[in-house]
Parts: C-alpha cells; structure tokens; sequence
C-alpha cells in the first residue's frame, strides 16, 4: 500500500529555509506572501495487507526515523 | 588583469579566491556584491564557493535570482570568461549557464577530502596548462556535488567534449570507487558549449600554493591568465 | 505589575533558593516582579554566574606579556606579534545536544563563533571535543551521527574550517554526552571590541534575527495563564539559522572597520537580559530599553519572553550617537533585522519599558556581577581509594601482542576520526597547512610569517582516578601535541565538565583539577584567557568522570618549519624522547584488554614534560626533524602503529627494537608513561639529535628504523618467544584503525 | 489564503536522499517497504482574494524558485 507522510516543523520552532524563501519570492517580486514554512513530504510503498498493522508500523517509522518528533510534527495517509 | 570576484550572501570562498588572484597571482581583483552589477573592465568572472542563501531550497536557487546575475549572463554571452567553483557551479546550473542539475551526495554527507580528477579536455579556456589525460589532486568541499542530466544532454556535452574533468583514482582510472558523490558519469566539471563558462565541483583555489602542501589548482588558474593573453603576467 | 504570587514553588521553578530570594528582596527593597524574577533567576543561574566556581577559578594564572584581554569578557585575547592578535575561547553545549543532538551542536558552534566575532575577530578555525557513550548502543550511534552533522551543518556553511578535536568514547557518557567547541579568530591588536555600554546617550542596538520564544527555561507559569498550549508555543529547542549567522559576521565586521562602534556583546545565554546587563555592568553605565521596539517573531510576547528568550544569531551595540544611520545602513545591506531598543543611561540600572510603562527595573551590577558566590563543601568520594587500588599481580601479562594492538587500534577512542572530519570543512579559508589527523592542527597567518597550531585535549579517565594529576595532563599533553608540531604554547582556554557541584565529591574533583591547571600552566609558563564552566553534567545520580578539557594555542614561526606525526622516508632513524615506566594505571589497555578503569594514572614531572617540548621544538625549529608524535592513548606502541599509518600518502612500516628493562611486556608496549615523543629524523642528522637532546638533559634513545611495509616490534630480553612482539602489515593494521568507526557504526 | 504546495522529484530521477531513508529503515527492521521518495512540502500565507489571480501567481512561483522543472514537479492547492 502506498503512504504518504508529512513532516512539518513544530509551531513557534524557528524555520531558517522558511525564511529565506519568503525573503526570494519577496524579492522576486511576490511581495503578498508571509509564514512560509518548508516540511518534508514523503511516499514510499509498505507491503503489509493488514491495515491495522501497517498504520501501526508507519506510526512507528515516523517515531523512530522519519521525523524528529523533539522539532517536528507528522501526519500520514494510507492508501 | 581584473578578475571580478561576486560576493552573494552566504559566499565563503570570495576571500580565497580573491588571495589567490590578487596575492598568489599578482593580478587586480574587484570584490562584486551580488545586489550591484559590474562594472566595466573585468576580464573575468568567478562566482566563488559557499553556501550562498544557505543553501536553502535548492543549491544555487535562490542566488540565481540575485540582481547582479543579469550582468553576469551578459557578460558570458558575450563570450566574457566565466568561472563557477563549487557553490558558483550549482548557481550556473541553476541559471542555466550550463546544462545539468546538482543532486545531494549518495552517502547525504557534506565530504571534505582530497579527490583526483582527469583532465578530460585539455584544449579549453581553462585548462590550457594541463595535458590531456593529467591526473590532478584537488579538494572537494560539498554536500551537494551529485552531477545530474538526462541522457540526451550527457551525449551532447560528451560528443562536444564538454566534460572538462572527472573523478578517477589515483592512476587516472574512472571508476565507480573514485566517485565521491556519485555524480553521472563521474563528472566533476563541465563548461558550455562555447567554451567560455566552466563549473567544476574540486576547489582549485585551495592547493594552489607551495604552503598547503599542494600547487595544482594553480594549473587552472595560470590557463585563465594565459587565455586572457595578457603579457604582464607575473607571478610572485 | 503582578507580583504577589512568588510562592516556593515559583522560586523552585526559577531554580531560586530562599536565601537568594532574600538578597533580591534586599537589592530591589521590594518583591520583584515576573520580569524582573526571572531576570535574576537567568543571571544568577550557574551557568552565568560561576556561582559554585567563581571563587576557584580566581587561583588560575590568567597574566602573562603577551595578554591583552583575560577571563571575563567574550574571549580571551592573546597577542601574536605583526599588530596582530588570536582571539579564542571554548563552550559547552552538551544538555542541548543531548536533546537534540544536531541542533543542539549546531547552536553551540552558532554562540561559540559570535562570542570570538563580537570582540573584532574573524574566526578562522573551529575544534570539538565530544564526549560520548559506548558504540554499541544505538542511541549514542543517533547522539554522535547527529552531532558531527550539526556540527558540519553550522561551520561548514559559516565557512569557518573546522580542523580538530578529539572523540572518546566512554560508557558513562551515554546519558550525558559532552559537546565541548573552541573557535579561534584573528584581530588586529588595536581594533579589539569589547562588551560595554558607554556613553552616556548613546543608542542601544538590536540587529541579527527576531526574537521568538525558544529556549526560554525555568518558569512556565510566568505569563498568569499557563496551560497546555502555552507550553507547545514554547520550544526548549534552538534552532541554528547559519546562514543569517554569516550574514550577522559580515555585517559585524564591517561596522567594526568604521568608528561608529563603542561596545557590542551577542545575545547568548540568558539573551537580551545578559547582553544588557552585562554591558552596562562592564561599564558602571545603565541602560534604558523600550521592549516594544525588539523584532519580534510572533504576536503576543511578554516582556518576560522578550527577555529571556535565547533566539540565536542575534546581537546587541551600543553606537556613536548620531550615527545610528549608518549602522543601520550596513545590517540592511546584509538583510538583517535592526533596531534602535534604548540608550545609555547613568543610572546604573536597566530599566525596561513597553508602550510607555516600567515592566522593570534592575540594578545593573546586582544582576551581572553581585550574584551569589559558594564555597561549598568538597569531600572525596568514598570509591576514591578503591579506584586507585589496582593490583598489578592480578592481572596477566599481555599473550598476544599483536591481537592486543589490533583490540587497541579498533577502539572507536584511539581509532581514525576520519568518518567524523571528513564532514568538516577543514580546508575553506585556505590557511590550513596541517589537516585534522596530525597532533595539532596548523594554520597559517596570511600576511606574516607565522603559523597557528592548535590542540585540544584531556583525558577523563586520569581525571576520575586522580582529578589532580589529570587535569595536569591534560595540560601537558595538550602543550605536548601542540610542540609536536613545532609549536611553542601562548594560551590556552579551558571547558570544565563537571557533575553536580553540590555534590562534596564533585567539588573534591573540581578543586583538584583546578589546583592542576593551575600548576601545569605556571610550570609550562602559558596563561588561561578565557573559559567555561558546565556542572550538573549528571543523569540518574550518575556524574560524568570529570572532564577539565583545555584547548591550547600554539605559535609556530616560520611558518613553513611545521611536522606532521607520520613517517616521511624510508631509512629514517626513530628516536624515542622520554622515558618508559610502568604506567599501567587508566590507559586505555587496561580498559579495552581487562575491562577496568583503575589504578593511578601515569605521574607527570613537569620539569621533564618542558624539557622534553622544549627540545623537540628546538629540533623542530633546526629542521632536524621529519616527524614528531607524542604517545598517548595505547602507549608506545598504538604511537608507532600510528606513525606508520595515519598519512594520506604513501604509509611507510618501522622496524623497531625495545628492551625490557625490568617492565613488563605490556607496560612497555602499552603503557601511557608520560612526557614521550617519537621522532622520525633523517639518518645522518640521528647523532646530532642525539647530541642536542643529551644537551638538554632529555633521555633519548635510538629505537628503530623507519622502512617497509610492516611495523615490527621486537622486545629483547623478553623469554617468551612467540606472540610478545608485533609484527603485522600495515594494511591490515590500517584496515583495523581506518575502519573502526564506520564499522561500529554499520556503515561498512 | 493559505496554499499548500508540494514539489517531488520525477519519476525515474536518482533520489539519493529516499534510497538511504529506505536503507535506515530497512536496518530498522522495517523490512517490507520500497520505493521510498522524498519531496519538500511547503505551506505559504498568499494575500490575494482573487482566485483565479492567487492561483496564477502560485503557478509562477513554482515555476521560477519552488521547484527546478528540470527534475522535480510540482502541485498546490489554494484553501
Ligand atoms: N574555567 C574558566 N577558566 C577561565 N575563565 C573562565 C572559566 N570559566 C569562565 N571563564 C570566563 O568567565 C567569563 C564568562 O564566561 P561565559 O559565561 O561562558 O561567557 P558567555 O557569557 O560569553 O557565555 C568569560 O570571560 C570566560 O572566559
Ligand atoms: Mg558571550
């Protein structure tokens, strides 16, 4: 089953990419934009027919690997 | 000669790169910061290494974008030498002045070391003091340095003998073990299809003097100087 | 103002005692308000006050002629001759990294390079040293892979090369890892910055990032509300923004080059609340600041948060008045945040408004410099005599000696840090003449005729079993590694990891190291010019050893006179300065081949440590010397091996021949007897070595021959035929050592 | 408006940072996933009340600086 998995910095936690992409597109010329906040986005393929099972296991993999749960959020949809 | 030396925020190769022309070769250096444009003289154009906007979004994406790159675009169109060292490569890349894009190392990791790359083509603007075939030790300083084209762009620069240098051994051999970072076809620099803008990953800036232990980038920039034909060379 | 509500509870939160509460009560003559309380909580906190040190720390020799700023500013600040001068010093970020191992060292290499730029210089050289648990666990491999990459993130993009350090690996750190990070600049002697708010008038300036609520400590409940999501909005972690970092050193820079400046000091510990206190202390100025005027990240910040927040990269000035203009001028053409906050006062005090209101008002002085000082009480551990008891007769004699050195070489402590620097860029700025992987690390000083080398050191393990010598160790052998280099020592700057100093045994371990220091730099003649003091490095009740790290500065001239540790050239004679005794007691043998960390550490005679440096520089300096390596971690030995196989060129074998003089096999081969350097010297320069050495009264022996591709070591007048002597090919001794990190690991 | 952007990398392209995700996780123990790729998930604040106008001006921004069309694609929703 395919997953897809986002990963986004915590609320109030400084987002230095975030930053400096808004400054371009300001600078760019885009000047109506503000709060730019940069995450991951992920897909990969789990082989697990049980969907109990593979929600537990994604929960797991973003746990352990896939975020930095001190940082960062995530969030993730089985398919 | 006047080298111009582009200064983009987060540049940190600029000061090497102007010791080594002003204070090693002995050649005029003006400092560019990437909001200005250049100025007239300038016999050359080096966007030095660094990380310039962090390296945020992409390598290279944002600088791109900065208002001195106008000029600069004009200046190589009009056949002005151009060289892009590290952080300047993915800037070109991005702007198009070469072909390609940069991708993160296969192993993720910033990697420090020395490399040795082949002088492919010893026949351009930048390598005129190298023999064919030269193996050079150079450094490498990047976590992005994964050269990557689609097939049909990698023929055109091969048949047009674009590639300028690639990751070998020791010996000379381009092998899949001398690749650092898992560039295509172990391409560790490239230059556009008339010759007169180069990007090549390794920093020649840091072995070209007796001091470090190591003088052949000096090769590189002693074929600029030549290209540039000018008699009063002198080099202290 | 609200500030009835201070209960025990809320002094508790603020790490307050009662009796400090008292003293506040006493210098404000009334309560303090919520601001104002955690104001003296940040300040008088020990990691900004030294509160349990400051009395100890005052014993350290900090003169010397070549000083030009001492303790108590950003960093200390030594002269080098040339109207130049090297600006350095060390810090500890080991709880954030134990957090948030990649933020939390990127953020201790972000404040360590503010504080060296904020005094005029341009940094040009980063180390680290690190502290970890046993490889074998999995958290400590996520704790070591996320530290050297924070380390990386930070430096690398800063473009500062980071060409050293030192890695040990040790089960009782596993729960406390240590990130201890030094950084050197250069300055010129006369465009020196300090941190002080002077003139009265004169503008208060903010420039760098905006204020957001990170890392904001002790007490939650300071806005009336607290709740859940209060808490969420304030993360404990920093983040590292390299690159507004770069912005703000180029920015400093090119202010300090005009005149317009009169102090500045970055925001670090404690934030605004330091920086301004700190600077009108320094001064015996106050300062007035308008809170409404700070950058501000989010909405709805109180002047608590504003100013305790440590948000990095940012920083604070006082300028000429009416120049204000064009500091602005320059922090906008490096894209950063600015603002006029205040000015300078004569009061003494800070006083703080928002929209035209006091939210506080401080006494300067009280707050920087008048916090509470402890002499509190010191008592050996009960374990102390057990640790020290080792009995030799218990422990068989090393069977294999080729099997021991091999165990030794894939220990990740003495194993090849390549997998860590190869991740540093150690080359940008291009003054690096010796690359990490070298007992120091060289860099020249463009313009001059000199070079820099740099070392830092300190081995724990003598620490624990004898805080007193080890700290004089590590003292020496950082000085050690530095003269292997040709370098003579001109300051050093110390990072002092310690447990809970309200623990007596803990304070018996940082009395002792204090007293070490402080006798090993008299003795080498070198000054400390600046430091750092991190306590409370426990987990569980459990102290970390205790760990003095000393970062020294050495000073080769002319520059091009510096060596490297490995061997250059088939037929070159190996001479062993120093003498060998069974110094058994802490070495890492004991440690990797019997599991124990016992016994007395090595005995150091200073005299003999300065003769021996002294006469290695002097070879140095006469161009007498191919290589010079000092023996350390393993012994003789682990020394030779490395001799042989930590260059990048070709590896050049040894034949080497011993004796046993009364020693046993592994004390001799292992053992970690002190003040021993091994040099490598062309073969017709071997008697004039000789010669100069029996001059100096340093003991040197002809050992062996540098050649081939084994190392071999033979022992006479050992009985035992087989199995006592090395004798091994390089490849498989590098194979070993190269590897060992990835490895454990799981990454080969 | 807030919009919600996601750039991937095209099919086919090496994606070196997905390859040692799915090592780490198969070392893990998370043995029965493949095709793991990474992307970059951005959320931006545009200040447009035109639609049809927003939705221009994202197209662009991901055209010029969001994504290197060269590699990577991209998709936003606007909310
Ligand atoms: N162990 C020590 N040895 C010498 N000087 C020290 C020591 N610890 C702290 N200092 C000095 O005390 C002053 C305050 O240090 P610190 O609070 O770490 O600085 P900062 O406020 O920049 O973090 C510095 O000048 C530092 O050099
Ligand atoms: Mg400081």
């Amino acid at each position: 089953m395919k997953v897809k998995i986002h990963v986004t910095l915590k609320q109030g936690i400084l987002d230095p990419q975030g930053k400096a992409i808004e400054h371009a597109l300001d600078s760019l010329g885009f000047k109506n934009t503000a709060n730019m906040r940069v995450g991951k986005y992920m897909e990969v393929d789990v082989n697990e027919p049980d969907r109990a099972k593979a929600d537990a296991q994604v929960k797991a993999m973003c746990e352990k690997l896939l975020a930095n749960t001190v940082i960062e959020d995530y969030r993730y949809e089985l398919q | 000669m006047k080298i111009g030396v582009v200064v983009f925020p987060g540049s940190n190769c600029d000061h090497d790169c102007q010791y080594i022309f002003q204070d090693v070769l002995g050649q005029k250096v003006e400092m560019v910061w990437h909001k200005e444009t250049l100025r007239p003289g300038l016999d050359a154009i080096l966007l030095p290494g660094g990380f310039s906007y962090g390296d945020y979004l992409r390598t290279g994406a944002i600088a791109r974008f900065s208002p001195v790159m106008t000029a600069v675009k004009a200046f190589a169109n009009k056949g002005g030498l151009v060289m892009g060292i590290c952080n300047g490569f993915q800037i070109l890349l991005e702007a198009g002045l070469l072909p390609g894009v940069m991708l993160r190392n296969t192993s993720l990791n910033f990697i420090c070391k020395d490399v040795f790359v082949k002088v492919e083509n010893a026949a351009t603007r930048f390598t005129n003091h190298c023999e064919s075939g030269q193996v050079l030790k150079i450094p490498i300083a990047h976590a992005d340095g994964n050269y990557y084209t689609d097939p049909v762009t990698l023929g055109g620069i091969k048949a047009n003998a674009q590639v300028v240098f690639r990751y070998c051994t020791a010996e000379g051999k381009v092998t899949p073990e001398a690749n650092p970072n898992g560039s295509l076809d172990n391409i560790a620099g490239i230059m556009n299809a008339e010759g007169n803008v180069l990007g090549m990953m390794p920093h020649p800036e840091r072995c070209a003097e007796t001091v470090l232990g190591n003088e052949a980038g000096r090769l590189i920039f002693l074929s600029m100087l030549e290209t540039l034909h000018k008699p009063q060379l002198t080099v202290v | 103002m609200n500030a009835s509500v201070i209960t025990k509870a809320v002094l508790e939160q603020h790490k307050l005692s009662e009796e400090e509460y008292k003293k506040i009560l006493e210098i404000l003559g009334r309560e303090p308000n919520w601001t104002e309380l955690g104001m003296f909580s940040a300040m008088w906190s020990e990691h900004c006050s030294y509160k349990s040190s400051r009395i100890h720390l005052k014993k350290l020799p900090t003169t010397g002629p070549r000083v030009v700023q001492g303790p108590g500013e950003n960093a200390g600040v030594v002269d080098i001759g040339d109207g130049l001068c090297a600006v350095f010093k060390m810090e500890s970020h080991n709880h954030p990294s134990f957090i948030e191992p990649y933020q939390g060292a990127a953020t201790g290499v972000g404040g360590i390079l503010r504080d060296i730029f904020t005094m005029g210089a341009r940094p040009i050289a980063l180390l680290n040293s690190l502290r970890f648990g046993g490889l074998d666990n999995a958290n400590t491999r996520h704790l070591l892979k996320g530290v050297v990459s924070g380390i990386a993130g930070y430096g690398n993009c800063m473009g500062v090369p980071t060409v050293g350090g030192e890695i040990v690996f040790n089960d009782i750190y596993a729960l406390n890892p240590l990130v201890n990070v030094f950084c050197l600049g250069i300055a010129k002697r006369d465009k020196i910055f300090l941190g002080k708010a002077a003139g009265v008038g004169n503008p208060v300036i903010y420039f760098g990032s905006k204020t957001g609520r990170d890392g904001i400590h002790g007490a939650t409940m300071a806005s009336d509300s607290f709740d859940e999501e209060a808490a969420q909005k304030r993360p404990t972690v920093q983040v590292g923004d390299p690159f507004t970092e770069k912005l703000l050193l180029e920015a400093c820079l090119e202010l300090m080059s005009g005149d317009c400046l009169v102090g500045i000091q970055d925001m670090g510990a404690a934030g605004l609340t330091s920086s301004a206190c700190e600077m009108a202390s320094r001064e015996g100025t106050g300062v007035e600041l308008d809170l409404a005027q700070v950058p501000r990240r989010e909405p709805g910040m109180t002047p608590y948060e504003v100013m305790l927040s440590e948000s990095q990269e940012r920083m604070l000035m006082v300028a000429t008045a009416g120049r204000e203009d064009e500091v602005i001028k320059i922090c906008r053409k490096w894209d950063l945040d600015v603002a006029v906050i205040g000015r300078v006062t004569d009061t003494g005090k800070v006083v703080l408004t928002e929209n035209g209101q006091v939210v506080a008002e401080v006494p300067a002085k009280a707050l920087a410099d008048e916090g509470p000082r402890y002499d509190r009480p010191s008592a050996p551990p009960a374990y102390q005599d057990m640790l020290q008891a080792l009995n030799y007769d218990a422990l068989p004699d090393v069977k294999d000696a080729n099997a021991a050195l091999l165990a030794l070489l894939d220990s990740p402590t003495i194993a090849s840090k390549r997998w860590v620097y190869e991740q540093y860029d150690h080359m940008v700025r291009t003054n690096t003449m010796v690359r990490p992987g070298s007992d120091a690390a060289v860099l020249r000083v463009k313009g001059t005729n000199k070079a820099l080398a740099l070392s830092v050191d300190c081995n724990a393990r003598y620490c624990l079993l004898n805080p007193y010598e080890g700290a004089k160790i590590a003292i020496a052998e950082c000085a050690r590694n530095l003269a292997c280099s040709g370098a003579e020592p001109i300051g050093v700057t110390d990072c002092l990891n310690f447990g809970n100093p309200q623990r007596p045994e803990v304070m018996w371990q940082f009395l002792l190291a204090i007293e070490g220091l402080k006798d090993a730099c008299e003795a080498m003649n070198v000054p400390i010019v600046s430091g750092n003091v991190s306590f409370y490095n426990e987990t569980n009740d459990l102290s970390i050893y205790p760990t003095p790290m000393i970062g020294m500065v050495g000073l080769i001239e002319p520059a091009d006179r510096a060596v490297t540790q490995w061997f250059k050239q088939n037929g070159d004679a190996i001479i062993l300065l120093g003498n060998t005794r069974e110094d058994l007691g802490g070495t890492e043998y004991l440690k990797v081949l019997h599991h124990r960390e016992q016994g007395s550490p090595p005995l150091l005679n200073l005299d003999t440590e300065k003769a021996v440096q002294a006469c290695t520089i002097h070879l140095i300096r006469e161009g007498l010397v191919q290589s010079a390596h000092d023996c350390s971690d393993g012994g003789l030995a682990v020394a030779l091996a490395e001799c042989c196989i930590s260059g990048s060129g070709e590896r050049l074998g040894a034949m080497v021949q011993l004796s046993l003089d009364g020693l046993r096999r592994d004390a001799l081969l292992f053992g970690e007897s002190q003040s021993r350097i091994l040099l490598s010297v062309k073969p017709h320069q071997e008697e004039r070595v000789l010669s100069l050495a029996k001059e100096a009264a340093v003991p040197a022996a002809k050992i062996g021959t540098v050649g081939g591709n084994r190392l071999v070591v033979q022992v006479a007048g050992d009985q035992r035929i087989a199995g006592c002597t090395v004798d091994q090919e390089l490849t498989a001794l590098h194979e070993q050592w190269a590897r060992a990190i990835p490895r454990a690991l799981g990454q080969d």
